[in-house]
């Protein structure tokens, strides 16, 4: 009886420092298959140290987080400015640094037999999703795809149950991108009006479409398996999804105003014409304090911090999780802004 | 000469106007025959078949029952079969869990899966079997013991105070406010969400020892929380069958109370009262939403329901499903998630037996 | 041992319905009383409210008082445990324990109340508990059998049995012979007679005969009407009941005219 | 005065009792203690909402606009629950404690519980795999010829996870729950009773009639109570197999909610408000379960003095 | 209406346990057969398998006939069913319904076959079925009160009424007045002297007068010993059997000299 080892590595942290102790994380579970690579990569280097991480949900993690119930929260969104000011009462003066982890992008997945990719720009895919259109087959779809057997088969829009940050980053995206047609508010639930089925957790929905013809649903990227993906028209092109695509989506979203110099709160620009981007993405954070109580703990944290932002840890994470690393300039401003946490005083 | 004495031999008054044995048969064979005709014209399917054929030849023998041998057989006739046929009903859903989650949980089952936990498995591991095809690394061995011991203090604190209570209830109380008030209490509870136990053992642990209290223990007393109506409201329904003329018999001997109780009552009605403990343990062993808030989710093994996150079998399952290890290629997980959902089957099949087995000791020699 | 039982000014009640009314007798210690009268007359009831076991239905209650040797059974401080610890009781119903073999149910009376008692003088209590209530040559071979199955006649001597195991200062017994044939019946009066040297006894019968044999004192109780009470009419030496009787009605009855 | 023999012994002897009924009476009051900071934790938690902008509920019309329609949703999945439950639960229950032969019966009564080993995620799984894609294609045909009943109003759903799917997976959860209590007391029937219809020329079913159903009647409710706590109640497999949406009057259709399922769904991204938004709606179910059971022990003891323990 | 019972060879048994052994016995269409014997030599065994309750009990078995004018109750076509409506009974230990008023116990059985009674109809039936069976006055104002709530003199009338309420043509009584008085006990003497016009009837009885006041005929049964059965060792015209018995053990049961 014993646990499975991970990849034997080192003994010392990438900064250098032994660390002990156990961290918690409660945050995204969007984050979960990323996260656990993170903490095997990370224990297997620090024998002495601990992560464990409970997929509640970003909600969830931040309220935890803010409440001292978790030293780090995971989130499909950065802190909101109340939350930042709440931050203060556990973090100290300085609040809460947010630093993006993990990128992914969504992929609008489809099931429609043979036809594999769709060539979709965003009044379509909002109109699809406000169930404006209805059919396979209708024009606004069969224009953008000439050449291609759309067969007349009614599309079933399926969308998330549960409140969720992917939900939340596609309508941010429809409404950003299609204003006219998507004019919903942009939250983590679906809007009410647009009932239709739907299944909890990606994994549901994914479930719910492959086994639906017909069907379409907005999914982290790397578990809609075999399902279509339609490319989305960015500027004048139709971007394929890739991690590349994603990655440059995000590295040309503008931080967020009004916030800490080395907060990452990134402010993602969904209607970039910017070739070769794909703007259906999801940016997940980790939230930690500027200041912890023990040497130990920020110690800890900060070497866990760094590990994930670093190249070994975005690869490790991709080989399992299939989402987009870090580019090299997000990574190094998220490694200064980890480097500045320090023990309150 | 043989057939003058078949001619002689007379009807017998106790048999007349019943049905000759081979008659149900006839009538199996005719509603064979009409659901087939019927279920080919809506649109032949075996399923439709059947169920067309059950139901003609509920109503075919029942009228015939009538018919030939009145009303009040033809009544019991019609419950007989409706009653066999609840118990076929309730079959179905059985056999095909059953069926699902060995077809789907006995390729998972492995010494490797019993014995490990799933400390360092990522998903590149599950990638790498995947396309490797090599076995699939880890298991559910800390979500077991997560299981066996949240359940075990679970059931050490609400069976014996739901037991106690209903003997409360029961023996003691009987009239009293204060009983009227434990049972609107115990009544409410039965229906409390098991999310909203977990929240508030979370509330009251983070209320007592500060935010962030996750331990296996928190999630034991919001699965009690749980536990505790179905134990009272359970075991309260036994005793109160137990005839008074027992009890009767106990205290004439000068027996106290508290004896009659434990030596007489209890015992007589034990059987109903381990089926009912057993059923509320089935019924937390297999909660999800309360044990996420309370014991946090771990990967990897711990002993102590003290201190520590914690793992069960059922939050092993959803994590495996609803976010697989590795999202490219989920099949590891559901492979381990449907094996976990065997062994939890198979431990509360266990545990069923050994509940019968307790109850079948002290249980009312009833030869008669 | 033994100990005598004054009643007072006894009422009884079945929550409203006042069941026995105005009982007041007194039993001396060390005899037989038999209690007889038609059915629905509150005999029963009035034989549970010598040790307590009235109370135990859901509300009936007593009003009055009973002593035992001059203390009264229903004083507030009085447990009812001890009183019943003192005053066995055979029920008009057998009643032996379903859940326990025949030897248990004699010894229930010494292993419910978890007095310690070693294997061989279990043994010699269940053969001399059982010889008392002539069953043990019936059950000696199945002591470990359930005990509902046995005959009814086996039932009812079973629970003599198991009364008479506890060695109570008073016993009462409702009908102990009314499933008896007449062999096991004569052998419980030979136990009562028995018992009679060390003990007080309290039956109740249908049986004038069995009155006459085995009683000391009788009280003749009737009932005047549908839901009027029971009463005592009279209660005197046995002899006098069944041969110069003072009240008309007892005369009836005892001599088989009635109404 | 002589000192009375009755009270002499019973200061020790009385101590046994004095605890057990002392002990008894503690895990009574501290139920009713726990019960107690429940419903305080509840309302403590649910009290915001009271006071919140209407604006600012989920829904934007205020609680009671967003409470009502998974109120029906919740009483709605719970009655199918039962009505589906409680006659198949007690057939079930018959079935193995007077109706199948006593050599199998133990053996059955084993297989049934087994139902209430199924941990509900693996119901929900069930449920969304199985279960939903085989009554979709009833779902459509029913929407196809009965259609003009409100309860099967098209169009059906494809994926089959509708609010009928969600009753009938609780009543499978059900089942065993009220199987299992009824099946016991339904066993502890005096047979004199029993015997007693029997020699009148009772049938089978007018034994059970008779002796056996009035006898378990008191039984039988609570066992229905209690199967009905579980399907108000039960989180994880509703919101794994219901597809919700807007309250409609169609089973068939994707739509309606449970509170349970909705706390659930809700929970892990729920914040401020909406948390307590979330907790009130468990209050209101708490409320919900509270009026169901006091109509059932009203009924228990209006019918007190025929029950069958004298 | 009435009907004779011929059985021939019959064996019964508990499980393994052989309690009456081969008994051959004729019983006469509108007779009354009294049964006498020890308490535990199967009495009531046999008299169970009379209308096919023994068999209700688990484990239990018979071998041999019964015949009800001629027709074989074992034969596997006959449905017992229809055997019990024909073959009322009476049981030793009173059992109405708890659950049911005095009144309902009396119609229990006549509304298995006669559902749409009209009230007036009942309420004859109850008071004809309550005279009969001696307990209308105690209860006439009671009627809707719960049957378990009676003295157990008046549990055991009401079991009586309930029993001759649904008119069978053959009537088996356990022990039928063990727990009656003097009074009650003639009014139930009556009872049988007035169904035997029309009816059969079997009793069990203890009580040997009782035997010889109703009876026609006597069947003495009687047990050799512990763990062996039951056996009918005489049958014949009650006078014959108290006056002048062709075997031994007979005569020593009835003279009330013994082993
Ligand atoms: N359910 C049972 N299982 C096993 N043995 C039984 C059962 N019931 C009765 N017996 C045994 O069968 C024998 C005959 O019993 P039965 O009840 O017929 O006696 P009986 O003649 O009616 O006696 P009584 O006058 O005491 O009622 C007895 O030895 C008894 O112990
Ligand atoms: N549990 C009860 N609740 C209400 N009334 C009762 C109860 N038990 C008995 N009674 C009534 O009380 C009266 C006296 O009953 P009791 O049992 O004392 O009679 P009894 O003299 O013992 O008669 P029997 O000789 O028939 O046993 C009767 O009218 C009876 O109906
Ligand atoms: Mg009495
Ligand atoms: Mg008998
Ligand atoms: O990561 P999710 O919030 O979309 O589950």
């Amino acid at each position: 009886t014993g646990d499975t080892p991970a990849a034997e590595g080192a003994a010392s942290s990438a900064a250098g420092v032994a660390v002990s102790g156990t961290l918690t994380g409660i945050g995204a579970s969007s984050q979960n298959s990323a996260m656990e690579a993170w903490k095997a990569g990370f224990e297997s280097m620090n024998q002495d140290a601990m992560v464990q991480y409970s997929p509640d949900g970003s909600g969830a993690g931040r309220k935890a987080f803010l409440s001292g119930g978790a030293q780090f929260a995971g989130s499909d969104a950065y802190l909101k400015d109340d939350e930042m000011t709440q931050a203060m009462e556990v973090c100290g003066p300085d609040g809460a640094l947010n630093i993006p982890a993990y990128i992914s992008p969504i992929a609008i997945a489809f099931n429609l037999g043979d036809v594999t990719e769709l060539n979709l720009d965003a009044p379509t895919i909002a109109k699809i999703f406000t169930k404006a259109i209805t059919t396979w087959n209708d024009p606004a779809i069969a224009d953008q795809n000439e050449g291609v057997e759309l067969p007349d088969t009614p599309i079933t829009v399926v969308h998330r149950s549960d409140e969720s940050g992917t939900t939340e980053n596609f309508v941010d995206y429809l409404s950003a991108a299609a204003p006219e047609v998507w004019t919903y508010e942009v939250d983590g639930a679906w809007p009410a009006d647009l009932q239709s089925e739907n299944a909890k957790g990606t994994s549901g929905v994914v479930q719910t479409v492959t086994s639906t013809d017909g069907a379409i649903t907005y999914a982290d990227a790397s578990a809609v398996g075999d399902l279509g993906k339609a490319k989305v028209k960015v500027g004048e092109e139709y971007t394929e999804i890739s991690s590349d695509a994603a990655a440059k989506a995000v590295e040309v979203a503008t931080p967020v105003e009004g916030r800490p110099e080395l907060d990452m709160s990134l402010e993602l620009e969904r209607d970039t014409t910017e070739s070769g981007a794909y703007p259906v993405v999801l940016v997940s954070y980790h939230v930690y304090c500027t200041t912890y109580d023990s040497q130990e703990t920020v110690d800890l944290v900060k070497a866990f911090g760094s590990y994930v932002i670093s190249e070994d840890g975005q690869a490790e994470a991709e080989a399992s999780a299939g989402n987009a690393p870090l580019s090299a300039t997000l990574s190094e401003k998220a490694q200064m802004a980890i480097d500045s946490i320090k023990v309150a005083s | 000469m043989a057939a003058n004495q078949t001619l002689q031999r007379r009807q017998s008054q106790l048999t007349r106007g019943r049905l000759p044995s081979y008659a149900i048969w006839v009538v199996v064979a005719a509603s064979l025959i009409l659901g087939a005709a019927i279920s080919s014209l809506v649109g032949f399917s075996v399923v439709g078949w059947a169920i067309i054929t059950a139901i003609v030849f509920v109503l075919a023998a029942t009228i015939v029952t009538a018919v030939a041998e009145g009303e009040r057989k033809a009544k019991d006739k019609l419950v007989t079969f409706l009653v066999y046929g609840a118990f076929l009903i309730a079959l179905i859903p059985l056999v095909s869990v059953l069926w699902t989650v060995l077809e789907r949980g006995v390729p998972g089952l492995s010494y490797n899966f019993l014995f490990t936990s799933m400390n360092g498995v990522t998903g590149a591991v599950d990638n790498q079997a995947v396309e490797g095809g090599t076995p699939v690394l880890g298991g559910a061995y800390h979500a077991v013991l997560g299981t066996l011991q949240i359940t075990l203090w679970a059931t050490l604190i609400s069976v014996p105070i739901g037991l106690l209570t209903a003997v409360y209830l029961v023996e003691y109380g009987a009239g009293k406010n204060l009983t009227k008030a434990i049972t609107f209490f115990v009544d409410v509870m039965t229906g409390i969400p098991s999310i909203v136990a977990g929240l508030f053992a979370a509330a009251l642990f983070t209320l007592l020892f500060g935010p962030g209290t996750r331990t296996g223990f928190v999630a034991a007393v919001a699965l009690s929380v749980l536990m505790i109506p179905v134990v009272v409201r359970s075991t309260e329904e036994m005793l109160k069958i137990v005839p008074n003329e027992l009890r009767e018999a106990a205290y004439a001997l000068g027996v106290r109370k508290w004896r009659t109780i434990t030596k007489v009552v209890i015992p007589t009605a034990i059987s109903g009262i381990a089926s009912g403990v057993t059923l509320s343990i089935a019924r937390v062993i297999g909660e999800t939403a309360p044990i996420l808030v309370t014991a946090g989710f771990a990967s990897s093994i711990n002993w102590n329901v003290f201190s520590g996150w914690m793992s069960t079998l059922p939050t092993f399952i959803y994590y495996q499903i609803l976010t697989p290890t590795s999202p490219t290629s989920p099949d590891p997980s559901t492979q381990r998630a449907w094996a976990a959902a065997l062994l939890l089957i198979l431990m509360v099949m266990l545990l069923n037996l050994v509940a019968r087995f307790v109850a079948q000791i002290f249980a009312p020699k009833t030869s008669r | 041992m033994s100990k005598r039982i004054d009643v007072k000014d006894l009422n009884v009640y079945y929550s409203k319905f006042l069941a026995v009314e105005d009982v007041n007798i007194n039993i001396e210690a060390r005899s037989v009383t038999a209690f007889i009268g038609p059915s629905g007359c509150g005999k029963s009831t009035f034989l549970r409210t010598l040790n307590r076991m009235h109370e135990v239905i859901p509300g009936a209650r007593v009003e009055g008082e009973v002593l035992l040797d001059g203390d009264n059974l229903y004083d507030s401080a009085v447990d009812p445990v001890t009183v019943r610890g003192q005053i066995g009781m055979v029920f008009q119903r057998p009643n032996p324990f379903p859940t326990m073999s025949i030897r248990d149910n004699v010894l229930a009376g010494v292993k419910l109340n978890n007095k310690r008692i070693s294997k061989s003088d279990a043994d010699d209590l269940v053969e001399k508990s059982l010889q008392g209530a002539n069953l043990w040559n019936e059950v000696k071979d199945r002591l470990g059998r359930p005990g509902s199955g046995l005959s009814g006649g086996q039932q009812q001597r079973l629970c003599i049995a198991r009364a008479i195991a506890v060695s109570p200062q008073v016993i009462l017994m409702d009908e102990p012979c009314s499933a008896l044939d007449p062999i096991s019946t004569l052998a419980i009066e030979d136990l009562i007679n028995e018992l009679k040297a060390d003990y007080t006894v309290v039956i109740v019968t249908h049986n004038m005969q069995q009155a006459a044999r085995v009683s000391d004192k009788t009280a003749f109780f009737n009932i005047a009407g549908t839901g009027k009470p029971g009463k005592l009419i009279e209660y005197d030496d046995t002899t006098t009941i069944f041969n110069k009787p003072t009240v008309k009605a007892t005369e009836d009855y005892v001599s088989g005219r009635f109404g | 005065m002589s000192i009375n023999s009755l009270k002499a012994s019973t200061d020790r002897g009385r101590a046994g009792d004095k605890i057990f009924s002392g002990v008894s009476l503690a895990a009574g009051v501290l139920i009713l203690a726990v019960l107690f900071s429940v419903a305080v934790f509840l309302m403590v938690q649910a009290a915001p909402i009271l006071s919140a902008d209407p604006a600012e509920v989920t829904g934007g019309e205020g609680f009671a606009a967003y409470i009502l329609p998974i109120v029906i949703g919740t009483v709605v999945a719970a009655a199918i629950a039962l009505i589906i439950a409680t006659p198949v639960g007690i057939a079930v229950a018959l079935f193995i404690s007077h109706y199948a032969p006593r050599r199998l019966a133990r053996a059955f009564g084993y297989v049934i519980d087994l139902l209430a080993a199924i941990p509900s995620v693996i119901y929900g799984a069930w449920g969304y795999i199985i279960l939903a894609p085989q009554l979709a294609k009833g779902y459509a045909w029913l929407a196809e010829n009965l259609g003009w009943i409100p309860l099967f109003a098209g169009p059906a759903s494809q994926t089959g996870k509708t609010m009928f799917t969600a009753g009938v997976v609780l009543a499978v959860m059900v089942i065993p729950i009220i199987t299992s209590l009824s099946r016991e007391i339904f066993l502890q029937t005096p047979n004199l009773h029993e015997e007693a219809a029997l020699a009148m020329g009772a049938t089978r079913w007018e034994m059970v009639r008779m002796a056996v159903l009035p006898f378990a009647r008191p039984g039988i409710i609570s066992a229905t109570m209690l199967g009905l706590g579980r399907a108000l109640g039960e989180t994880m497999a509703v919101a794994l197999v219901l597809s919700p949406g807007a309250l409609g009057a169609s089973l068939i259709r994707t739509g309606n909610q449970t509170i349970a399922a909705e706390i659930a769904l809700n929970f892990p991204e729920a914040f401020g408000l909406r948390l307590n938004e979330l907790i009130a709606a468990g209050l209101v179910l708490f409320v919900i379960t509270l009026i169901v059971n006091m109509i059932a022990r009203f009924i228990i003891t209006r019918h007190k003095e025929f029950s069958g323990a004298n």
